[in-house]
């Protein structure tokens, strides 16, 4: 048996899968934020895979995994700071709640 | 030579500045004063210049025939266009500039001196803007003085223009006054309209000349480029150069010459420049400002509605006679147009109340006869009624009387001025019975009167005989039509005499109010210029002016009596009289002769007192038509259509939007399910591709 | 041919990814999908180790998971009840993220299965020095990423900023 | 070096004067940096001329003086350059530029927020300088957005009447221009050279002469229609009359007098050009709609009571008659077309001028309530009555000399079209844009008629002032600069002129 990129690939896809499936269900804000850090989270996988696997000469796919941690934890500081800010402004982080700023 | 010339222009000029800068500080004693004296400067340069033009014998200005020259004193390049035209701003002498110059500074002079006196009343109170009015005097002096002087015609164009725009200025001089300033927008718009067809006939023209010229005329404004032709069998001793003169002979009367709509390039120009002498000369149908204009001062009247520039039409034709020589469609044109509007103006000037406006229609009457006699220049050999017919006379006659009507004129207006200052209204209603009252008036008016009419020896005589005797040159039809005018001339006049001066006893209430003479600035004037009028027919200007310099009479004294055709003069002489005496028999005592004429006719009587509706007619058109027609549909589609259409797209791009919004909900799982949805269409799609 | 220490430790490593994200969306106490989470952050790690991403792998135990995981627990700290189970999930809407799961995992799966020759491939194990991550991560020619390197400095400075200004007692 | 070339300075100036705004602490500290700043920004012009004038033919590249360029950004095959270069026409549009800067900033000595309001301002003038002097497409459009912008909020926050209404279609309106306009220079951008070396240099474009016939025909119409817009070209003229009328006084002037003069400058230096085939190709189409603009304008003018509705669309049918001009391409026309930008720039700026002090007397722009004004404030009324004569193309003012000069090149183009069997469309449209002259007396002296002459209106009107001082300074230094014009036209011919030499400007050229 050899570990060609496909063994890689698909608990990839299913931990991706996994974060649309909670995305979609969770109404907890960090909930969701926590599925969507494990689908970025499987994208970056699968960048290093293919990196590794198909182009191996060249780090593209190392880079730009690199930066999308850098930006994931610049975004999930952020989100944070959102979220704790509209706990303090509703006393609830329910997604359902939070629609006065639509429009 | 150069200094006067330059001084000519610059006295009025600076005059200008000054007193519109500075005069409010000014006292207004010391703003007449002032104005007064810089016109009478300016009349002694004029003086001076024209008499060395005439008299000097200089080389420059006469040639060893006995021929006048054109002079070029200075000409500066103001504003080049290209190559072949650029315009000048320069000093032209030759006959009619050197005559008009003497005419424009007397009457203007006259006009300062007078306005001292009627610009205050009784109590001796100024008007207010006084100062103002002698701006404007020494503007318009200025812009008259430059349109003569002209160089060229773009020059011309300039000045006219400019003298335009200080009549509107004075016109409009008692600006609370509704009816004057609508009085002064309409002679402004009038004339403008008629500039118009001036500038397009200036560019049609200039287009030509320098189109054809190939080095020949280095600038095809320049009047001695436009006007030197030499026509067959005659001498020209304005002509530069034999080949300018080929290149515009080749452009106009070869049968190659560029034509449009059946007629030739070059009528068409000139009967558009025309159409521009039409408006500031107040010729059918462009007259209707005319009338309206008195109600400016009267001495603005005197000076600009009588005497100089209403006569700028007439100096403009003069000045490009050669080429209207060229094209005698345009003189025929010329000549219609004057003498239906020296037929009508004198049936309208019968039944007008407002002395100021009688004048005024007299105005129009008299400067067509300058037309007609212009339009009937004709050098082929022509007899009148037996006798022999210098070739040009008619430009000569037109010059003549242009000479003559301003004088008279001027001296009508001023009475009439006299006479206004003196009873406080325009209508002779108010007046009456007058000649006790106020002697020099009386008399000054009778001689306006008598040389307006053409008796011997005043000196509308001279020139309207001249006149008739070119018009029986060319054709006896039109000669009897203005002869006929000439008549009613008479009539008209001398209604308005005995109706001033006779009538009916003029009722004096209070011995202290009591009508009387004005000051000597006023009654000084109407001396001066009553003499004039009587003596100025002897100027022998057959000697003097005529279209291409060559003189056709002696210069003694006696030579206008002597050449005087008396088949003509014994014809006009009698209609003169038989006018006189019908205006006696009808106004001199009070009697039912008018109210019965006025029942026989009411008809007539009532058109030729509304002047026949054309002001009625111009108000349709420009209300109803053009700002009725035209003006707010145009406004109306430029806020509904065209900004509606603008104002459209922002509707539609913000329904648009609002009907979208929903989409934005805030609702994070709508938004991933509309993401997923996108996401699966998009592999939908490259599944579909890739299979 | 693999060797056998290096299968088993891929099978550990699948299935702590699988289990690990599965049981992150689907317990019902948020700390728990928090440490969940971390675990299988800490799987993706041991993943670039295995492919010999020694210096990702570090950074993603440092950043992601010892970084990012810290935040979100201290969030949920922040919050209400953070040891309580979340209201059970309507039947509904599970089947509805069920079906979006499935169907994400669908396409994904139909687009490996397509391509699986191209895809088996064995790989070619090269660990990048720190020297050479070092000069392409600071250099500007071609494959080269000052560009985004500085870029992403600053876009952290702004989160500092966006953070603080977001976060502080007004 | 940057600073070597002079023309930098009329952007740094500006720059100054913004930091110097920006660290004032009250109005007069505001003021006395407006003045100086744009004192000093007409002496440099005024030396630019006298520089200009004097300079020799060789030290110019193409006919550009003080040419000199910097790399800004080159990388990814962008080749983005800082061309500046100046030639006649610029030189008279900085000239004008700063002297409607200057005016400008008396007329607004009593603006309130005047710290907000002078730093707005100065962006603007910076964007219309820097517009002026560069001769690199990619800079040009630049300073042009960065003159543009402000306006929205100098409108928006300064104006009146239905200000935001008015400023956000004004703003949508050019901003709908510069997206045209920027297809149109990224075109031109991608097909400035045959050799793949592309260039936003405007003269390296003329020179390379890489633009195929077929390219030209698509991007002339959209360069011509971008610039076209702000020059208040039929149909795309409405937000002028809107804008205008909500626009604070000192705006209104930089607007018409300055920012309209970008949309006319912009569509000869690039639209015509770089693409002289097209211009040749396309002029009819826009001949009709710029001629259509002349007499459209003024006839709409004739029955408006709002004043600055009837100066707006004054400025429609005057600016009509730039871009009618320019595409007569006929070096005679074409220098009457820039005349006609410097006369009416300074005129209906002193016509802005005087109507924002009425306005601010009386309280209403209607011409029906107003009357007498000449009794009332008769230093205001009479230099109202020179701007309309001005207006009207009295001769000795500048609107005849610029109107005349048009004339007679579109004469004479059409004249010669017509007998070379070109068809008359230029001669009609000349002879239809004469009638203009009449037109516009009538809503001149409508306009004098009702509200200067004539009985007063309203009682309250005789309590009114006079000018003060600076109002007097600055409608004083316009009405000298509009009878320099119209006194020493010559003088500004001869710098124009230059600029449309047939061997410069190809357009010009191929028309012959």
């Amino acid at each position: 048996m050899e570990l060609n990129a496909l063994y890689y690939l698909i608990p990839s896809l299913i931990m991706f899968a996994c974060g649309v499936y909670g995305f979609i269900t969770r109404r907890n804000m960090i909930a969701m934020l926590i599925s969507l850090e494990l689908m970025l989270n499987s994208v970056d996988m699968n960048f290093v895979v293919f990196n590794r696997f198909l182009f191996p000469n060249q780090m593209e796919g190392m880079f730009f995994t690199l930066f999308a941690i850098a930006i994931a934890a610049a975004e999930t500081a952020l989100a944070i700071a959102i979220v704790v800010n509209v706990y303090r402004a509703n006393n609830d982080i329910d997604v359902r709640d939070i629609c006065k700023m639509k429009f | 030579m150069e200094t006067s010339a330059i001084l000519i222009l610059a006295i009025p000029l600076l005059m200008f500045l000054f007193l519109g800068l500075a005069g409010k500080y000014l006292p207004h004693k010391w703003a007449g004063i002032l104005g007064t004296c810089g016109m009478g400067v300016t009349m002694v340069l004029a003086y001076t210049v024209a008499f060395e033009y005439f008299f000097s014998g200089n080389s420059f200005f006469i040639n060893e025939a006995g021929d006048r020259l054109q002079h070029v004193v200075f000409n500066h390049d103001w504003l080049n266009f290209y190559d072949k035209l650029t315009i000048r701003l320069g000093f032209l002498l030759d006959p009619i500039s050197a005559m008009m110059l003497v005419v424009i500074t007397t009457i203007s002079f006259m006009v300062h001196l007078y306005s001292n006196g009627y610009m205050r009343d009784h109590h001796g109170v100024w008007e207010t803007g006084f100062q103002r009015f002698y701006a404007f005097l020494s503007l318009f002096s200025f812009s008259m003085l430059g349109l003569v002087v002209a160089t060229n015609i773009f020059q011309m164009y300039i000045f006219w223009e400019l003298v335009g725009a200080s009549s509107y200025l004075l016109i409009g001089f008692y600006y609370t006054k509704p009816s004057a300033v609508s009085a002064s927008k309409k002679a402004f718009i009038v004339t403008r309209f008629a500039d118009l067809g001036f500038l397009i006939g200036i560019l049609v023209l200039s287009f030509y000349v320098g189109l054809y010229s190939e080095g020949n005329i280095t600038d095809a404004f320049t009047f001695t480029s436009l006007t030197s032709v030499p026509v067959d069998g005659l001498t020209d001793t304005f002509s530069v150069s034999e080949g300018t003169a080929q290149v515009i002979r080749d452009l106009f009367q070869n049968s190659a010459a560029p034509m449009f709509m059946g007629a030739s390039v070059l009528t068409w120009a000139l009967v558009l420049i025309f159409m521009g002498g039409m408006g500031k000369s107040a010729m059918m149908p462009l007259h209707i400002w005319l009338p309206d204009a008195m109600e400016g001062p009267t001495p603005v009247s005197a000076l600009i509605h009588a005497a100089t520039m209403v006569v700028a039409g007439v100096y403009l034709v003069a000045r490009l006679f050669p080429l209207y020589l060229m094209a005698p469609a345009a003189l025929d044109i010329i000549t219609v147009v004057g003498a239906i509007t020296a037929l009508y103006a004198a049936m309208v000037a019968c039944a007008q109340i407002d002395i100021k406006r009688v004048l005024a229609f007299s105005t129009i009457s008299q400067i067509a006869f300058m037309m007609v006699s212009l339009g009937v220049t004709r050098l082929d050999h022509s007899v009148a009624l037996g006798h022999e017919v210098h070739e040009g006379l008619g430009y000569m006659a037109s010059m003549f009387h242009l000479f003559t009507h301003a004088m008279f004129k001027a001296l009508l207006f001023l009475g009439a001025g006299a006479l206004i200052h003196a009873i406080g209204s325009n209508d002779y209603t108010a007046m009456h019975g007058l000649r006790k009252y106020m002697p020099i008036t009386h008399i000054t008016f009778l001689i306006g009167c008598l040389a307006i009419a053409g008796i011997i020896p005043f000196a509308g005589f001279f020139s309207k005989d001249e006149i008739l005797t070119a018009c029986f040159g060319h054709s006896t039809v039109w000669a009897i039509w203005m002869a006929v005018v000439a008549g009613l001339t008479a009539f008209y006049m001398f209604r308005l005499y005995f109706l001033i001066f006779w009538w009916k006893e003029h009722k004096v209430h209070d011995e202290h109010h009591a009508p009387h003479d004005q000051p000597w600035t006023m009654t000084l004037p109407l001396v001066i210029l009553a003499v004039v009028s009587i003596f100025a027919g002897f100027v022998p200007f057959g000697s003097l002016v005529t279209w291409n310099g060559h003189p056709i009479t002696g210069s003694g004294f006696l030579t206008n009596l002597e050449n005087l055709n008396w088949s003509v003069a014994a014809l006009s002489l009698i209609i003169a009289i038989v006018g006189i005496m019908v205006a006696m028999k009808m106004y001199k005592k009070e009697n039912e002769l008018p109210a019965k004429m006025r029942n026989a006719l009411p008809r007539l009587w009532d058109w030729c007192h509304h002047r026949f509706y054309w002001d009625e007619l111009y108000m349709f058109i420009t209300h109803r038509i053009i700002f009725g027609l035209v003006c707010r549909p145009i406004a109306w589609f430029d806020r509904h259509i065209i900004d509606g259409t603008m104002d459209a797209f922002a509707a539609v791009t913000n329904k648009v939007s609002y009907a979208i919004r929903g989409f934005q909900s805030g609702n994070v799982h709508m938004y991933v399910w509309c993401y997923l949805a996108g996401a699966v269409l998009l592999a939908v799609i490259t599944m579909i591709c890739v299979l | 041919m693999e060797s056998l220490g290096s299968i088993i430790s891929y099978v550990v490593i699948a299935l702590a990814i699988v289990i690990c994200s599965i049981l992150a969306v689907t317990t019902r106490k948020i700390l728990r999908a928090a440490t969940y989470l971390l675990f299988a952050l800490f799987a993706t790690a041991a993943v670039y180790f295995k492919l010999d991403y020694e210096f990702l792998g570090g950074v993603q135990i440092a950043v992601y998971a010892g970084g990012i995981v810290v935040l979100v627990v201290f969030a949920i700290l922040l919050t209400p009840h953070p040891g309580d189970n979340s209201e059970r999930l309507a039947s509904r809407s599970r089947r509805l993220g069920l079906l979006a799961g499935l169907a994400a995992f669908a396409a994904g799966a139909y687009s490996l299965v397509t391509r699986c020759e191209l895809l088996a491939k064995a790989p070619e194990m090269s660990n990048p020095d720190m020297d050479t991550i070092g000069t392409a991560l600071l250099g500007t020619g071609n494959g080269q990423y000052l560009l985004p390197f500085e870029a992403v400095s600053v876009l952290l400075l702004a989160c500092i900023i966006g953070g603080v200004v977001v976060a502080r007692k007004r | 070096m940057l600073f070597d070339n002079i023309l930098i300075y009329f952007v740094l100036i500006p720059m100054l004067m913004l930091a110097g705004v920006a660290l004032c602490r009250n109005i007069k500290q505001i003021r006395a940096v407006a003045v100086v700043g744009s004192t000093a920004l007409i002496a440099l012009s005024v030396y630019l001329v006298a520089d200009f004038l004097k300079a020799p033919v060789e030290t110019a590249v193409d006919g550009m003086y003080h040419y000199s360029s910097w790399k800004w950004f080159t990388a990814q095959g962008l080749n983005i350059n800082l061309t500046v270069g100046v030639d006649g026409v610029s030189v008279a549009m900085l000239l004008l530029s700063s002297i409607i800067l200057f005016t400008g900033s008396f007329a607004s000595w009593t603006i309130a927020q005047p710290k907000a309001f002078f730093l707005w301002l100065i962006l603007l003038s910076i964007g219309v300088f820097g517009f002026f002097i560069t001769i690199d497409l990619f800079a040009m459009f630049m300073f042009y957005e960065v003159a543009l912008i402000p306006m929205y909020l100098l409108i928006g926050v300064w104006g009146s009447g239905n200000k935001n209404y008015s400023a956000m279609k004004l703003t949508l309106m050019l901003m709908g221009g510069s997206a045209f306009l920027m297809l149109g220079l990224i075109g031109i951008y991608y097909h400035s050279s045959a050799d793949g070396h592309y260039t936003w240099n405007l003269l390296e474009i003329a020179r390379n002469n890489a633009i195929s016939t077929g390219w030209q025909y698509f991007l002339f119409p959209m360069t011509f229609v971008g610039f076209g817009v702000l020059g208040a070209m039929f149909p795309f003229h409405t937000w002028s009359p809107d804008g205008h009328a909500s626009a604070p006084t000192a705006v209104s002037m930089l607007h018409a007098g300055v920012l309209m003069k970008l949309g006319g400058y912009g569509c000869f230096r690039v639209a015509m050009y770089l693409m002289p085939e097209a211009a040749n190709d396309l002029a009819w189409i826009f001949l009709i709609l710029t001629g259509i603009s002349v007499v459209y304008g003024a006839f709409s003018a004739c029955v408006q009571t709002d004043l600055k509705y009837i100066n707006a669309y004054s400025s429609v049918s005057h600016c009509g008659l730039v871009l009618f001009a320019i595409l007569m391409l006929n070096t005679t026309a074409m220098t009457g077309a820039v005349m006609q930008m410097l006369s009416h720039g300074l005129m209906t700026a002193l016509f802005f001028a005087l109507i924002g002090m009425i306005y601010g007397r009386t309280h209403t722009r209607d011409i029906t309530k107003m009357g007498g004004m000449m009794k009332i404030m008769p230093y205001l009324a009479v230099c109202y009555v020179i701007a309309g004569m001005a207006s009207l193309g009295l001769p000795g003012l500048s609107g005849f000399v610029a109107e005349m000069t048009i004339f007679v090149g579109s004469f004479q183009q059409g004249m010669a079209d017509y007998l070379a069997g070109g068809g008359s469309l230029r001669l009609v449209f000349t002879i239809i844009a004469c009638c203009s002259i009449v037109i516009t007396a009538v809503y001149i002296l409508r306009v004098v008629g009702k509200l200067l002459f004539g009985p007063v209106q309203d009682k309250h009107h005789l309590e009114l002032t006079d000018a003060t001082w600076w109002e007097r300074l600055s409608t004083a230094t316009l009405i000298v600069c509009v009878a320099a014009i119209g006194c020493f036209p010559n003088f500004f011919e001869h710098l124009i002129r230059g600029t449309f030499n047939p061997e410069l400007f190809r357009a010009i050229a191929m028309n012959f």
